[in-house]
């Protein structure tokens, strides 16, 4: 079969899709809205501390990082291919969504692991 | 020698042309909330890793108004993300049970349904471990 | 006894006389049990002879009399009038079609895309099949029923922005046409049409717009097999990814 | 005007079922030939879409090839020539098969066999379906089916005008290239017609707009003699206004026909005893000429409702439950809402008899040949005979495939053994594009407008070939039909372009309607007796001393047609009474 990049994007694009959509709502709600805003009193430091220094914890949040902005560029893409119509733009726009994804998601990684 | 046709051309702004094209663009660009959240998230998470004084400006940072208000945003297109992936989750899985395919809207309630357990948890974790 | 009447705003396009298209009005009765092709019929018949469009059956299966009726792409023949009363109702060609005349949409283009999903019982043997019938149980028939009611009447295309955008797309009745001979469980071609359709014209320009499925009037559901063949196509692509020496 | 040349070796006028099926078969019969499909529309286009109870052909042990062939015969009032009968019925079960191998989604039973439903007028059942879309699942199947062959070169919207005869050989047709309006001469071997019936010559039918006869006008002014045009079938069951189609299958699934009293009324006309459960060849499943028959004596009793669009009767499904209304007749329910606005769930659905189906067509053999060399037809527009003075419901979507196979076949042998083609087709088909040019030219000046005397030929052939017929009213639409000839000639067309000039077919087309309808009345005047679905008031039994024979007509150029008759072929049924419901 001839290879094409297209269904590897697109797994990204899916999985990042599932993946953000189950978890950032109530993610944003609580370290954007909720904790800001006092409503729910933000855990200790230290809790946060352990928390994150266990290393599933890591991987989670660079899983969910990463594939989100994978889901972003794929679909910003095509966005940009339709919405404004610039399909003739296709190499520099792909670069850039892709190009930004994994740059981000490099970062993270060395962030977090 | 064959008749000329009429080629009709879509203009640039199109999709404000239908209500459902504009829904459609909108869940197409909920994926910038999406990046830019989950870059928030990022520098959230590596705050706590690079100490607890980075981690306490940070979270005085985010109460701004302004951040707020960002926020909020970002939260009323994550919800739109999540509903319009969820809808259309039965038209791209098709499950089956034997002989039977399984509705669409029960594949749609089982995301649903994920999504509120997923929440819950996260919700349950960070109340009830609060100091533990 | 006066009657009740109607305004139709018709596209007209005649390549020899104009070199863009002009809307026509025409008043017509409002009936009860009148389907915006009745008027259409009722303009060319005592109106206006020269008005161009298509259609056979009037009882939504031949798939000719599709138009975009106040901008949403519909089959004529089940559009009644009254939905629109007080109107005008602006009846136009399908869009992203290249207009041959007045309501007549050049469809070549979807023809041959009709004919490159090799949309027939393919088999590896080469052979036709067992002496009797092959056995196939509802289950196994429902599997595909829903892709294989498409009536080609392009409503979906019509609605599609990417082919709109992109005329090389393969397109919503296309792919689940593909889909259906996919999933019968008589086929075997799956293999020959995913190289068709993993290619730049293929599957992976769908966005899930998700409109071809909201006009169809046999609820095909093209986008959902388009998703569906992208899933197949995403494990298909890994498989071979992770595992290059197994055969799919 | 300019003359555009084309050229195949088999050129198939018409690409619904019979045309793709017999395009498969001479594809297949020498791989060496180029097939030309041409059609006024594309081939999903066809009317074989509109098709829904289903094709008969034996396949359960149940049944046997014998019965098929008596039910057959005794439905067509023993008109049918039982030697193409007994060839048909052996055929249908594996062209069907042959149909299943190429994709057609049949309905199932459980254990994965094909499942058969019983259809009016059978012994036993035998019908296949495709849930009550069987004709769009068919000829969807054969059109996927043909876009294999690269042999087989499509001629989409393209209008034919003429045959091309030549040295007493048919050898091509000319054609309008509709988005164009370029003429065509296309040169062919041997040609087939396939383009079904003619019910638009009728104000009320289930029929297609397209469906003006072409085919039978193309044979009949090349020479060809149009067979038993007399036998129109009547369906019992189309929705007042627009003629849509009720299929058959509510029947068979247990509908009953109620009057305006709620009374099953078919019992008073010696078709059985009402039973909750159908009973076949009784009541509701008796033939589909005695039904239409026994609407118009309820209607002379006063027993019918009234209605905008005439007078009708009920069907009633409602006690058959939405499961089974869903699973086995869901086309039904979705024409009734989104036609009539009715769900026959809930309520009862307004029905009349509505013309159907043309058992005469261009007469041919048992190949498909017609008496002109190199001409074939099969389908509705042909005239084999299997269909006799009736159609058996579920027939005629096996006889396009079974005709429209071996007349595929027929004409790729005949092909295959002419050399070259040595006709003057330049010089007929220029005669022809000068004809048309005149058409073109003169219409300017023409008075007679296409819609009034359509309506005038609507009104005639209600009046004088409907369900009764009589000598009086014959007479009345013979002289309507031969003026309204006249009148054609002065028809005026405001489309002067060459674009996609959907006027200039109109015309073309009613004066193709013109030339059937007049063999059809001249026909049925001449039959004096009743049978099948010709029925005389005046003429009321069946008389086989004088009328045994199939009925040829001839058209003269400026008299009326001439009638003929040709024997019917008996092999083992003797003709007998046609019993039902006892």
């Amino acid at each position: 079969m001839k290879k094409h990049s297209e269904p590897f994007w697109w797994t990204l694009f899916g999985a990042g899709g599932a993946v953000s959509a189950l978890f950032l709502p109530i993610l944003i709600f609580l370290t954007g809205i909720a904790f800001p805003l006092g409503w729910i009193e933000v855990p200790s430091y230290d809790l946060l501390q352990k928390w994150i220094s266990i290393w599933p914890a890591r991987i989670l949040v660079f899983v969910i990082v990463s594939l989100s902005l994978f889901h972003w560029a794929h679909r910003f893409r095509f966005t940009l291919y339709e919405g404004l119509q610039l399909q003739n733009y296709h190499k520099i726009i792909a670069i850039f969504c892709y190009g930004s994804a994994i740059a981000v998601s490099v970062y993270s990684f060395y962030v977090l692991i | 020698m064959d008749s000329k046709k009429y080629k009709p051309q879509m203009g640039i702004f199109w999709w404000t042309d239908r209500w459902s094209s504009i829904k459609f663009i909108l869940r197409e660009l909920t994926s910038v909330a999406v990046a830019v959240y989950s870059i928030i998230f990022l520098f959230y998470v590596s705050s706590i890793l690079q100490g607890k004084k980075t981690f306490e400006e940070f979270s005085e940072s985010l109460k701004s108004p302004a951040f707020i208000a960002l926020h909020c945003f970002i939260l009323l297109c994550l919800v739109f993300h999540s509903i319009t992936w969820f809808n259309l989750a039965p038209q791209a899985m098709v499950i089956k049970l034997g002989e039977k395919k399984v509705p669409g809207i029960v594949v749609a309630l089982m995301n649903y349904a994920g999504w509120f357990f997923i929440s819950l948890a996260i919700l349950w974790l960070v109340t009830n471990l609060l100091g533990t | 006894m006066s009657q009740e009447k109607i305004t139709l705003e018709v596209f007209r396009f005649r390549p020899e006389q104009e070199d863009n298209p002009v809307f026509q009005s025409y008043e017509v009765p409002l009936r009860k049990d009148w389907v915006v092709l009745d008027a259409l019929n009722y303009i060319k018949d005592y109106l206006d002879g020269t008005l161009s469009y298509r259609w056979s059956c009037r009882m939504g299966v031949c798939g000719s009399c599709g138009m975009m009726v106040n901008g949403t792409p519909v089959l004529t023949c089940a559009t009644f009038l009254q939905k629109f009363a007080p109107g005008p109702i602006r009846v136009e060609p399908l869009s992203n079609f290249p207009v041959v005349r007045d309501l007549v949409i050049e469809m070549t283009d979807f023809m041959e895309k009709l004919k490159k999903v090799k949309p027939w019982i393919i088999r590896k043997d080469n052979q036709e099949g067992p002496e009797g019938e092959f056995i196939q149980t509802p289950s196994q028939l429902a599997d595909y029923k829903q892709y294989s009611m498409c009536i080609n009447c392009m409503l979906c295309y019509s609605a599609c922005p990417v082919y709109g955008l992109e005329p090389g797309f393969t397109g919503p009745a296309a792919i689940a046409l593909a889909q259906r001979y996919n999933m019968d469980n008589r086929d075997e071609g799956q293999e020959q049409r995913m190289e068709l359709l993993s290619t730049d014209d293929g599957i992976w320009q769908c966005t899930f717009v998700g409109e071809c499925s909201e006009v169809c009037p046999k609820n095909v559901d093209p986008a959902g097999a388009i998703q569906r063949y992208k899933v197949a196509g995403a494990t298909d692509w890994w498989k071979s990814f992770l595992m290059p020496w197994a055969k799919p | 005007m300019v003359h555009f040349k084309s050229e195949c070796d088999v050129l198939i006028i018409g690409a619904g079922g019979a045309g793709l099926r017999a395009a498969i078969a001479a594809a297949e019969a020498n791989p060496k030939l180029k097939i030309g499909v041409i059609s006024k529309v594309y081939p999903m286009r066809s009317h074989t879409v509109s098709a829904e109870g289903g094709a008969a052909a034996v396949i359960k042990s149940n049944d046997s090839t014998d019965y098929h062939a008596y039910d057959t015969i005794s439905g067509g009032d023993w008109m049918s020539d039982q030697d193409a009968v007994e060839f048909f019925v052996n055929e249908a079960p594996k062209e069907m098969l042959r149909l299943e191998h190429w994709g057609c989604p049949w309905s199932r039973q459980d254990n994965g066999t094909v499942a058969v439903r019983p259809f009016g007028g059978m012994k036993i059942e035998r019908t296949w379906f495709a849930a009550d879309k069987t004709g769009f699942h068919m000829l969807h199947t054969l059109f996927q089916h043909t876009l294999k062959y690269d042999q087989i070169q499509r001629y989409d919207e393209f209008f034919v005008t003429k045959l091309i005869v030549d040295n007493g050989q048919c050898c091509g047709a000319v054609a309008i290239e509709l988005a164009t309006g370029k003429i065509f001469s296309i040169a062919a071997k041997a040609v087939i017609i396939c383009t079904g019936g003619c019910g638009k010559i009728f104000p009320y039918t289930t029929n297609a707009n397209i469906k003006t006869g072409d085919g039978m006008a193309l044979a009949y002014r090349a020479g060809v003699a149009l067979k038993d045009m007399e036998f129109v079938q009547y369906h019992p069951t189309g929705l007042p206004f627009t003629g849509i189609l009720i299929t058959e299958a509510t029947r068979s699934e247990g509908g009953y026909m109620l009057n305006k009293d709620g009374y099953r009324y078919l019992q008073d006309y010696d078709l059985g005893k009402p039973q909750p459960k159908p009973v076949l060849r009784s009541m509701e499943l008796g033939p589909r000429d005695r039904l239409s028959q026994a609407f118009v004596k309820e209607q002379e009793k006063g027993r019918t409702l009234k209605g905008a669009y005439g007078d009708f009767v009920y069907l009633d499904i409602r006690h058959l439950g939405e499961k089974t209304i869903n699973a086995k007749l869901p086309f039904v329910r979705e024409l009734c809402l989104k036609y009539e606005n009715i769900d026959p769930i809930k309520e009862m659905i307004p029905v009349r008899p509505v013309v159907h189906y043309m058992m005469g067509g261009i007469h041919t053999d048992i190949d498909g040949a017609t008496s002109l060399a190199g001409l074939y037809a099969a389908g509705e527009t042909a005239c084999v005979s299997i269909n006799g003075a009736n159609r058996l419901g579920s027939n005629s979507l096996t006889e396009l495939l079974v005709f429209g196979s071996r007349a595929g076949k027929s004409a790729a042998e005949f092909a295959s053994r002419i050399n070259s083609s040595n006709f003057s087709i330049d010089s007929i088909a220029n005669d022809e594009i000068k004809k048309l040019e005149n058409f073109f030219v003169r219409r300017i000046n023409g008075s007679e407008k296409i819609v009034e005397i359509r309506k005038e030929m609507h009104k005639s052939m209600e009046e004088g070939a409907g369900i009764y017929r009589s000598e009086k009213k014959k007479k009345k639409s013979q002289s309507a039909i031969a003026s309204l000839q006249q009148r054609v000639q002065n028809i005026s067309i405001s489309d002067h372009s060459a674009t996609f000039n959907t006027e200039l077919i109109s015309a073309i087309e009613l004066s193709y309607m013109l030339d059937v309808a007049e063999a059809v009345v001249q026909s049925a005047l001449q039959r004096k007796e009743s049978r099948g679905s010709h029925q005389r008031t005046d003429y009321p039994k069946r008389d086989d001393q004088k009328f045994l024979s199939h009925s040829l007509a001839y058209r003269k150029d400026l008299s009326l047609p001439e009638i003929k008759y040709a024997p019917v072929t008996i092999t083992k049924w003797p003709p007998g009474e046609r019993v039902y419901g006892r």
